[in-house]
């Protein structure tokens, strides 16, 4: 019993992990109607910035000048630092994208992306290189005897910080400051027109929901105590996006529903595979496992446009 | 109020907008007429900063608008409609008429997660005034419907109760009366009036006629970009460059 | 909120009762887990290795199995994405109870599985193809409390013998085209000082990103150094790609290759009569008659060559883990990792590979005799961080496009050969 | 070095263009960015491949490594890779397009059609690589300093014909004359006899023969995999945007300022740092001129 | 009457009618002109006689049957040209081009129907290897002509020509349609300039918000103070 429920708790760690990403996104394209095509590139900036801040002293190569690491800040410092890093580089790219038309963006962010990538492979003074950060300090697992204990801990810090994060952006979405966000994405001129700065909303809107993929990056780095450029894969955006659509984009419920059966269909399909499908077509499992998520993404775009949660009518909490 | 000074709008050959000047004294509603393809729209898009003039200044009360932004000039109270309504479908008509209130604290979001207290307070003062334009401009019965559930005529209304929020000085309405049934057009009618009487200036595009010749004092009339003649609605309708524009200037 | 509090307890109850149905106290089959990319960027090299893996397993079972039972080998698709190796490690480990996994192969999965899963969960990692030594630096600080295992050497054994080969064959401006991932890195910068530290000098050289259309400009800088030879790192798919573009804008057939292009697809695609003047570097065990058993099971049921990387020490993690199982008294991941070395025992009885040497090596644990099992990539030793150390050897391509073996360095060369570079 | 990297990017840049090409006619006419567009160039290379590894290779022509067989293959992948495309649309956009689905809607619906189409191919063929011949070609020293090989000039030759071809298509048939006029104005066109739905279906058709030549000759001068066409992905949206989306010239000139800028580039940066300047280009156009280098006026 | 729109009920959102039935008809040979304010609806008819807008009720028939419902292309076929007001020509096809579009719906050569366009309109031969956006006006105002004409209607449905045209190139565009007219086509044209309509037209229906509100010969209705009423108002 003690196994399962200890695999229920790894399993729910992950799956908040991306249901904080997921809200990212879920701000950016279900409340504000921009297409991040990027999502694991401020993932992976907030997974790099939590192992270069509270990380320990990284190998030197031999044709190496400088390593910057060992600076050994905090946890909660290293959070704060990773939210900080993606937001100011989701800001700077903000300001060059953030008029651009819907399919230009996607492809702009996809290619961010890319780039992200490629300075984690290649910038091997900040990152590591390909070798990858060892060694981030896996904040309680000091404090907590067990390896178990330590996964129930950190369970009940992301249960608390998903939360907060859920209700956090609750409140702000379901506020003046969200309708106005849903009024650019309905109308960004007609927005304009009853005095809305329509390019505001949406680098505030860009910008946070960048902040909560660093943030959830942050939050993988610290539980895995390891990250290299290879975590961060294109598939990771891809899974995040049908997280969201699945649960119902422009709804935060939506989107931890999302986060919880997507990961959820990702791994027991993987399970079941494994179980089900002779040794010999295990090749074929995979590949028909990853058509299966395709079709649900197609699917649920055909059949049930709105997700499983769709988006309520009423936007701010104060009205009655 | 409202001075228009020499403004052109150039678009590629085209002037929409050539050399316009034209004062809107503060009280009137003030037609605007012409037909089609007269620049009419191009001069209120211009007017509140959604195209860039090319040449010439648009003032308010004496201060310079035009290169502001239209959330500006919004802020300085001048508001307008749009000809075909763009109501946020997605939202409630509630909404819909909240969100036009202008400097509201619970538009920065820091203000939205940390003060609660006063963006209820305002949210609730916010929805007392909307639920008064609603039911000024009719539309209490249609509160918490969605707005793209409304007919045409409806949004209009919608239209006229968004801009309302931002108590403004002076309305720039773009035909007010296209696609609204007869009996709607009445209540809309009566509201412009209304509202009239409480002290704002209107500025109004229509091509209804009988509703213009009745209420609009003075009424301007472009044509090819150009104000072509500008008085009271005896005037206009004799005035032989008038009659011109509408009914074809080529001699029969 | 409650919502989701009611969506997270539903998920959590059947997640429960989904393994529970099958989760019996376990004496038999024993399980066994594995984790390999079968699909995704590793795919190519991870289907066989996953074919290999299996292939032991069935060996296994034909001599009877471990303690009377079958093994169950519970086989995760990771598709090559680290989250995915991450939770299929954990559901191996905590729902099916495995006491060991084979895997996983790219070492950005295998560092955090060691340093965590593996030592929390005292279950062995023994995998065929992680190269990183930052592994190594883990063992040293204790963090993977022994429990991982690896049965290809380390990324500077091969780098300092390829650096080595290059000055024999009387190479003295090699450039380097690498890959850029872990192994590649490491296989370069210990390979540049080797090689310099021998009398060579890297002319030039040119990394380059993994999967991209192609690598014409990578070839191009390293053609600018106007070298006498080259050196590839790469696995087959680039491998051929890069090769074949270097051969085609004129560069030298003086060619250096690690054992990752010790493949057939790789000398399918480039053509072996380009391949005449190549030299090839991999663990020198794989030679004998446990490697020709091998190699002939392999090819009896897959009807081709053993020809892609790792499927050699894939089988021997397999047959190493499955009889340290037989020599513990009770088959859990400390009892494993207690007696893995004791299969190796120096002066043992030396068993094979395949069911026949599975068998006879059960009869002699039975029996109480030490063992010492050669396996498919030949003798092997573990030294205490769970690395092997081995001799390594030397490969050609002959005129009909077949691996010959062209001489070998033992252990103690090798040995010989660290103190001269490390000094 | 610079000769050879100009020649390089050129042949990289003339494959690239048949897959913006494609790209931008997704764009003009369906009006949506098709992600999935790539995974068409995929299917037509694994087509080809379907033929030729069932012997249909041909002897070599001259310095070739292929025969007439192939070029027969290549044209029934063409013809197989616009079937693809068709399916694909029926079952999947033309639904969504009924339902009046935003663009975005497509762009998702093409992100996870990419997906199905891509894994389906290694349920297929397997994760292999795959070669049509294996026959390594030596390039020829075409001016000092500049090696280019037989099959790429073939390719090179071939793409610049396919090229004025379409462009001769789009000129002078009835067909290409409406697919133009659509790309302007559906309404126009509408009343002007053209029937929109029939536009679209050939568009696809289109799009997929020139994927899947792209794919063919990329598979014929590099290699395929499963991954291939995922692998060219940003390369080819960088050409169909730098060029300006909306002009034939626009996509061929955008697949050639990637393919130098990459090559080039290498002549100045790290090699590794290659992918990221396409996409950087990209930005900079974006940024300085939203309409791309070459936009069509309206 | 060769096309007549009965009770045409039609807008361009299923609830929100701009057309509350009206009715209009052209004969061979005739020209008609279709009048009023701004809003009053004509263009919406027009649209909705060519198929681009969906009938939410009322019947259309050309020679008796029914073409009410059919898709804008088909209606081409059936030998109803449409010339919309504005972007009425590919200004990214050349002239030639933009005769071709057109032609292509044709079965059978028609390189001698170019050359009788041509013919038509001694401006456009002139220009024909020039995009359309490269045209002036009065010259886009032909090829739109030209491009309606080529597949030789038997009703042709004008949208606002002369809108934007210089006096000059408008009575140019008004002397080829009464050309046409004689040739037995059958015209409908919506005009803003009531005169210069009323003076080259037959006959005229002048709507009002979406209704009928006057209809005659064109010598009766330049005579009647009522229309100059529905455009400035009543007194």
């Amino acid at each position: 019993m003690i196994g399962e429920l200890s695999y229920l708790i790894f399993f729910l760690i992950f799956v908040s992990i991306f249901a904080i990403a997921v809200l990212g996104l879920n701000l950016q394209w279900g409340f504000t109607g921009q297409f991040n095509a990027g999502v694991v590139g401020f993932f992976a900036v907030g997974a790099y910035a939590m192992a270069i801040l509270t990380g320990p002293t990284q190998p030197r190569l031999p044709d190496q000048a400088f390593q910057v690491s060992g600076i050994g800040l905090p946890f909660a410092l290293g959070l704060l630092g990773a939210i900080g890093v993606s937001a100011a580089i989701a800001y700077v790219i903000g300001l060059v994208t953030v008029r651009l038309r819907h399919d230009y963006l996607a492809i702009t962010t996809f290619g961010i992306a890319i780039v992200i990538h490629l300075v984690t492979i290649n910038f091997e003074s900040l990152t590591a290189g390909t070798l990858g950060f060892v060694g981030i300090p896996r904040p309680l697992a000091s404090t907590f005897a067990t390896p178990f204990a330590h996964n129930v801990a950190y369970l009940a810090m992301m249960f608390a910080i998903t939360g907060a994060v859920f209700w956090g952006l609750e409140r702000i979405v379901r506020s003046p400051w969200g309708r106005v966000l849903k009024a650019v994405r309905e109308d960004d001129v007609a927005a304009i027109a009853v005095g809305k700065n329509a390019d505001r909303y949406r680098l505030e809107a860009f910008v946070i929901g960048c902040a909560l993929m660093g943030l959830a990056g942050a939050l993988y780095a610290a539980y895995i105590g390891s990250i290299s450029p290879f975590d961060f894969l294109p598939i990771m955006t891809f899974q995040i996006w049908t997280m969201m659509i699945v649960g119902g984009s422009g709804n935060n419920r939506g989107a931890l529903l999302g986060a919880l059966v997507v990961w959820g269909l990702w791994t027991s399909s993987g399970a079941l595979v494994s179980q089900v499908v002779p040794a010999k077509f295990q090749a074929q499992g995979g590949a028909i496992q990853v058509i299966l998520i395709g079709l649900v993404l197609v699917g649920t775009l055909l059949f049930r446009p709105r997700g499983l949660i769709g988006e309520e009518p009423k936007v701010s909490r104060y009205v009655d | 109020m409202l001075s228009v000074e020499h403004v052109s709008k150039q678009f590629g050959s085209l002037r929409a907008v050539d050399d316009v000047t034209l004062t809107v004294k503060a009280n009137t509603i003030t037609g605007l007429i012409g037909p089609n393809g007269a620049g009419k729209t191009t001069l209120f898009n211009t007017i509140v900063g959604s195209l860039p003039v090319d040449q010439g200044t648009i003032r308010v009360h004496g201060e310079r608008i035009d290169g502001l932004t239209t959330d500006r000039i919004y802020g300085k109270g001048l508001a307008r409609t749009f000809q075909i309504p763009r109501p946020f479908p997605e939202m409630t008509v509630l909404e819909n008429v909240m969100l036009a209130r202008p400097h509201q604290s619970g538009e920065r979001f820091w203000n939205s997660l940390f003060r609660y207290g006063l963006v209820r307070r305002e949210e609730q003062e916010n929805q007392n005034l909307a639920q008064g334009v609603l039911n000024f401009c009719g539309l209490e019965r249609v509160t918490n419907d969605l707005a793209k559930t409304l007919s045409g005529g409806q949004q209009k209304l919608l239209e006229l109760a968004r801009v309302l929020m931002a108590k403004p000085a002076m309305i720039l309405l773009d035909e007010p009366a296209a696609g609204v049934n007869p009996a709607l057009l009445e209540t809309l009618i009566e509201k412009i009036l209304e509202l009239h009487r409480g002290g704002i200036t209107f500025m109004i595009i229509e091509h209804n006629m009988d509703m213009v010749m009745s209420i609009c004092r003075p009424i301007a009339v472009m044509a090819q970009g150009r104000l072509i003649a500008e008085g009271d609605p005896d005037t206009i309708r004799t005035d032989p460059r008038v009659v011109d524009a509408y009914l074809g200037n080529i001699p029969g | 909120m409650k919502f989701v509090f009611r969506a997270f307890t539903l998920t959590a109850l059947l997640l429960l009762a989904l393994p529970m149905a099958a989760n019996a106290q376990q004496t038999c089959p024993i399980k066994l887990g594995g984790i390999l990319p079968i699909t995704g960027s590793l795919a190519s090299i991870g289907k066989p290795i996953s074919d290999a893996a299996q292939m032991a397993v069935d060996d296994i079972n034909k001599a009877g199995g471990i303690k009377g039972c079958q093994v169950e080998f519970i086989l995760r698709d990771d598709q090559t994405q680290t989250p995915v190796a991450l939770d299929a490690a954990k559901f191996l480990i905590e729902v099916q109870r495995v006491p060991a996994i084979i895997g996983p192969v790219p070492s950005a999965a295998a560092i955090p599985m060691a340093s965590t899963f593996a030592v929390q969960s005292k279950v062995v990692l023994s995998t065929c193809c992680a190269t990183s030594p930052t592994l190594t630096t883990l063992a040293q600080e204790g963090k993977s409390g022994g429990y991982f295992f690896r049965t290809l050497p380390t990324t500077k054994t091969q780098a300092y013998s390829l650096a080595r080969i290059a000055i024999e064959a009387g190479y003295r401006r090699t450039s380097v085209v690498w890959a850029n991932n872990d192994n590649g890195r490491f296989t370069f910068s210990d390979f540049q000082k080797a090689f310099e530290k021998l009398g060579g000098k890297v002319a030039a050289d040119a990394s380059f990103n993994e999967n991209q259309p192609s690598y014409r400009a990578e070839v191009q800088k390293a053609l600018g150094g106007n070298p006498d030879s080259v050196l590839f790192i790469a696995f087959p798919q680039d491998g051929a790609t890069v090769v074949r573009e270097w051969l085609q804008l004129g560069g030298t057939q003086n060619m250096l290759v690690i054992n990752g292009l010790r493949s057939e697809e790789f000398i399918k695609a480039v053509g072996p009569r380009f391949l005449q003047k190549m030299i090839g570097y991999d663990v020198a065990q794989v030679k004998g008659p446990s490697v020709d058993a091998f190699n002939a099971a392999w090819n009896t049921k897959f009807g081709r060559a053993p020809a892609t990387p790792g499927l050699h020490s894939t089988y021997d993690s397999v047959m190493v883990v499955a009889l340290a199982m037989q020599l513990a008294k009770e088959v859990n991941g400390t009892e494993i990792r207690d007696n893995m070395r004791k299969a190796l025992t120096l002066n043992g009885e030396v068993v094979f590979p395949g069911s026949d040497g599975f068998k006879k090596a059960s009869d002699l644990i039975k029996a109480g005799k030490a063992i010492r099992y050669v396996g498919a990539t030949g003798p092997l030793q573990y030294d205490q961080y769970g690395d092997v150390s081995a001799p390594t050897m030397q490969w050609k391509i002959d005129a009909d496009g077949k691996i010959v073996e062209g001489g070998t360095r033992t252990l103690d060369q090798v040995q010989e050969l660290f103190k001269q570079v490390d000094g | 070095m610079f000769g050879q990297a100009l020649a390089d990017g050129i042949l990289t840049g003339a494959i690239l263009s048949l897959g913006a090409i494609g790209i931008t006619l997704c764009l003009t006419i369906l009006r949506f960015a098709n992600f999935a567009h790539s995974e068409l160039m995929t299917w037509g290379a694994y087509f080809a491949f379907t033929f030729t590894s069932l012997g249909l290779m041909g002897s070599p022509l001259g310095p070739l490594t292929f025969g007439w067989g192939f070029l027969l293959a290549t044209l029934i992948a063409g013809a197989l890779t616009a079937c693809l495309a068709l399916v694909v649309d029926r079952t999947v956009f033309r639904r969504l397009r009924n339902k009046n689905a935003t663009r975005l809607t497509l762009i998702f619906a093409s992100f996870g059609v990419a997906l199905v189409l891509r894994h389906v191919v290694v349920l297929i063929f397997g994760p292999q690589v795959e070669y049509y011949s294996r026959e390594l070609q030596m390039a020829v020293l075409l001016l000092p300093g500049v090696r280019v090989m037989p099959d790429q000039f073939f390719v090179l030759g071939l793409t610049v014909a396919l090229v004025v071809l379409l462009q001769l298509f789009l000129t002078h048939t009835r067909l290409g004359l409406a697919m133009r006029a659509t790309a302007e104005s559906p309404m126009l066109a509408q009343v002007s006899g053209i029937e929109v739905t029939h536009v679209i279906a050939w568009t696809w058709v289109v799009a997929g023969l020139l994927a899947a030549a792209g794919g063919v000759f990329f598979g014929l001068t590099v290699q395929m995999r499963p991954e291939m066409g995922f692998n060219l992905l940003l390369a080819v949206f960088a050409a169909s945007i730098i060029g300006g989306s909306g002009s034939l010239f626009g996509a061929v000139l955008g697949g050639l300022i990637v393919g130098l800028s990459e090559n080039l580039a290498t002549l100045v940066v790290p090699t590794s740092y290659k992918q990221a300047v396409p996409f950087l280009l990209l930005v900079v156009i974006l940024y300085f001129r939203p309409q791309g280098l070459i936009a069509a006026k309206t | 009457m060769l096309l007549s729109a009965i009770d045409v009920i039609a807008g361009y959102q299923p609830d929100l009618p701009i057309l509350h039935g009206v009715s209009v008809d052209v004969a061979k040979g005739e020209i008609v002109a279709i009048l009023g304010p701004n809003g009053a609806g004509k263009s919406t008819l027009i649209k909705a006689i060519a198929g681009l807008l969906p009938l939410t009720g009322g019947r259309i028939t050309l020679a008796g049957q029914s073409i009410g419902g059919l898709p804008a292309h088909r209606l081409l076929h059936a030998g109803v040209s449409y010339v919309p007001q504005i972007g009425n020509v590919f200004t990214t096809l050349t002239v030639h081009e933009n005769l071709r579009v057109a032609a292509h719906t044709l079965s059978g050569r028609y390189a001698d129907r170019l050359e009788r366009m041509y013919a038509l309109f001694p401006d456009l031969a002139a220009k024909r290897r020039q995009p359309g956006r490269q045209l002036s006006g009065g010259q886009r105002q032909m090829l739109a002509f030209a491009k309606a004409l080529v597949t030789e209607p038997s009703v042709l449905m004008l949208d606002e020509p002369s809108a934007g045209l210089a006096p000059k190139a408008a009575e140019t565009i008004f002397e080829k349609v009464r050309e046409l007219a004689q040739g037995g086509v059958a015209v409908l044209l919506v005009e803003q300039n009531v005169k210069s309509a009323l003076r080259f037209s037959d006959r005229a229906f002048v709507l009002a918000e979406g209704r009928n509100r006057l209809a005659g010969t064109a010598d009766s209705l330049r005579a009647d103070p009522a229309v100059a009423d529905i455009y400035l108002g009543k007194r």
